[in-house]
């Protein structure tokens, strides 16, 4: 089962004007960044993005906020970015927060093929307006949906010809789930491997999900809060 | 006298048992680690996707794919588990964290609790606070107890867009530890030199000053 | 002549394509791995937590830690990916299975299915196949047109408790291939040397003989 | 963190009549067969097990209905135990059926605390009989619950005294969920290591769901399908 495509512009590059994407990561962290550079060669606008958080001024999806490629953001935490607030200010960028939970969750509940369920995230908050709340063994929740999205576009550390994925530390976080919910995933990954290079007990991601694997050509991996010990 | 922040993050680490699995918010909360008790077998939760969290790396030992909730570089420690973010919120709602730390602008006499955004002011988002409050069962919120104006942050109601409701039952300011339950503030420990004067001035919400109050030992 | 087993599979097989994610039940279509083309990339799921799944071991290679959904021990390929029992249901659920193939004691003219449960007989459970067939968008159910007392099994609506309501679109037997829409067994293959007349008598629902019948290729 | 008592008979005293317990395994694939061998040493009655199959005559929870232990089956799929039907028939022993990706989920909903969800399985069957359902995107759902346990009891291939746990090929199906789910979760492992020895990229059951762990004594890992290859 080969899903490798050549480069990150061959994977890219039947995504539309105003398409869904969700792309993996927290903060800088995980981010699939030769994926977010070539769509910024393509050019493509109007994106909606479901992902954790916005990138920085030059780097992640902070760099498609820059090209004013992005309409909407879907995240739950937005903050160090100049040019976000500037534009979500001046109202050319729309923005829904969501709670970090239920934005994970949605997500792995598309993938899962599970159309709503019940958090007790939000109950109380104005982001339970509009919500149905249900009360279960006496405690309130709300009713929240899977994410639909036409792309995913996810990094990996290891990934084998087939989709198979593997993560590395905390650079997992949103992307396993994305990669199980998007109705075309993309993956880059630092290493691609041949099938059976990888141990079928350490995959955390199996191909089925995967539509198409490249390797990213060089990985910055820029870090959003160097903190040093002090001895 | 006031609590310094140290003497707030030393003063939660009292309440930490050998075996519990804590989740600590950004700010004063993040200090609380600095004073486990040697010996005492604590794990630092991040809810970004570990269990294990070890102090901050060295330069050498400084790697992009092990980041905290706050987004700092990080180091593990033996035994470290790492996970993507929906089981990380799994293990949270299903409240097998012993105790969550975390700050605040505002906490009300019945447990809402504000932090989160301040309408007029550009919002960042609620990040993982939302899932926090309204799932962990242990909570401890730490702030001051007034903002920079000298304004009580403890209210009868939150002025501030809600976090969650009817969460907190805990709180420890710069003045006073506080359990909330029955729609009051009830004052159980008072910090060194502070008076009950100034407590009620600094009090918006109801006030039960308790029968036995202690003095937080620094 | 009615098809024998071998080669319903051998007709389903022909069904697959390179790229294709399979899950095959028990019965007849796990015949179906034995007629998959040399050279086409098909991936076998086993919904008890594994993609890849390779042919029966040879004595010395069993491992009681490796089987399929039937609990037979199994071999893996390059490439294979365990996971455990919810993650499987959830790539069942969530539509990534090209192709699911399966038994069926009854099938109706409106597409339900019936395969779990015979009132008055012991039983054993539905398994996987409430989630299979409520999940899958393209199922072929194989059966034989008629149980061991001649009785057709396909009907206007089955007798036996339901596994599935309305999701059957295409029926496989030892007599002809069946499309399911509108109501109706519509008739697009037929058995070589299988009368229409047959067909006629062994058919309980409503039956549409295909304009441009074709004769199945054994 | 240590999570490890001395065996299985340790692990499971505890363990009152009349307790609702989750057990690993599919098939005979994967159970705890040392703790099912403790609990009918304890002699424990009136048990309710969730677990997706109730073993053989001689061997897994079938040791147990022998035993008449067992009060009643939580279980997708029943069959290959003739004391079983024996009892099933007597009325000694309650059944309930429950569509496998459901049991899964139920068990996994309980771990994520997630109170109820929806799921296309059992629509417009029996399965559905008193059950909510609720159409999204013009398809129709069943609204169904988290379970809740006692005790689970699980097996895995690898864990260290903290309780991370791996496991090995399809042993790990139910187990994994049940670990999260249990109000005790008791694990039994084939190799028990010191905390750091396992690689953290690699753990399926973070410790954090973990109150007990040992090495089982001995493993049987009966086969219940032996299936050979003719050439």
């Amino acid at each position: 089962m080969n899903k490798v495509v050549t480069n990150a512009d061959e994977a890219v590059k039947d995504i539309p004007d105003n398409a869904v994407l969700m792309l993996g990561g927290f903060g800088l962290c995980g981010i699939p960044e030769n994926s977010i550079a070539a769509l910024i060669r393509k050019g493509v606008k109007g994106l909606t993005c479901i992902s954790n958080n916005a990138g920085v001024d030059d780097f992640g999806i902070g760099l498609m906020l820059k090209t004013r490629q992005v309409k909407k953001m879907i995240s739950s935490y937005v903050g160090e970015n100049a040019e976000f607030e500037r534009q979500l200010l001046s109202g050319e960028l729309e923005v829904e927060l969501i709670p970090q939970g239920t934005l994970a969750t949605r997500c792995m509940m598309a993938g899962y093929g599970i159309p709503a369920f019940f958090t007790p995230a939000g109950v109380g908050t104005e982001i339970a307006d509009g919500k149905e709340t249900r009360e279960f063994d006496g405690k309130e929740y709300l009713m929240e949906y899977a994410f639909k999205s036409d792309f995913a576009i996810v990094k990996a550390w290891k990934g084998d010809t087939a989709g198979n994925l593997i993560y590395r530390g905390t650079a997992r976080n949103f992307n396993p789930m994305m990669a199980m919910a998007g109705e075309i995933t993309i993956v880059e990954v630092e290493e691609l491997v041949a099938e059976g290079e990888l141990d079928p007990n350490e995959i955390h991601t199996p191909g089925i999900f995967v539509n198409r694997i490249f390797k990213g050509e060089k990985y910055e991996k820029r870090i959003e809060q160097r903190t040093i010990s002090k001895q | 006298m006031a609590l310094t922040k140290e003497q707030i993050a030393q003063r939660i680490a009292r309440e930490l048992q050998s075996g519990y699995y804590v989740n600590l918010g950004i700010g004063i909360p993040t200090l609380v680690a600095n004073y486990i008790p040697k010996g005492m077998d604590v794990v630092l939760q991040s809810e970004n996707g570990l269990l294990g969290m070890g102090p901050f790396p060295t330069e050498e030992k400084v790697d992009a794919d092990l980041i905290n909730a706050g987004k700092q570089t990080i180091t593990i420690l033996p035994g470290t588990a790492f996970f993507d973010s929906a089981y990380s919120f799994g293990m949270i709602r299903s409240q097998r964290i012993d105790l969550t730390v975390l700050g605040a602008m505002e906490v009300s006499e019945n447990g809402d609790i504000a932090n989160w955004k301040i309408p007029g002011k550009l919002i960042k988002g609620m990040g993982g606070a939302m899932d926090l409050v309204a799932s962990a069962r242990n909570i401890i919120v730490t702030m001051m107890q007034t903002n920079p104006k000298g304004e009580s942050k403890l209210l009868s109601n939150c002025s501030l867009p809600l976090t969650g409701k009817k969460c907190i039952q805990r709180v420890l300011t710069d003045l006073g530890f506080y359990i909330i339950h029955d729609g009051a503030f009830h004052l159980v420990e008072i910090a060194p030199g502070v008076t009950i004067d100034e407590i009620k001035a600094k009090t918006l919400g109801k006030l039960v000053v308790s029968a036995d109050l202690k003095t937080i030992e620094v």
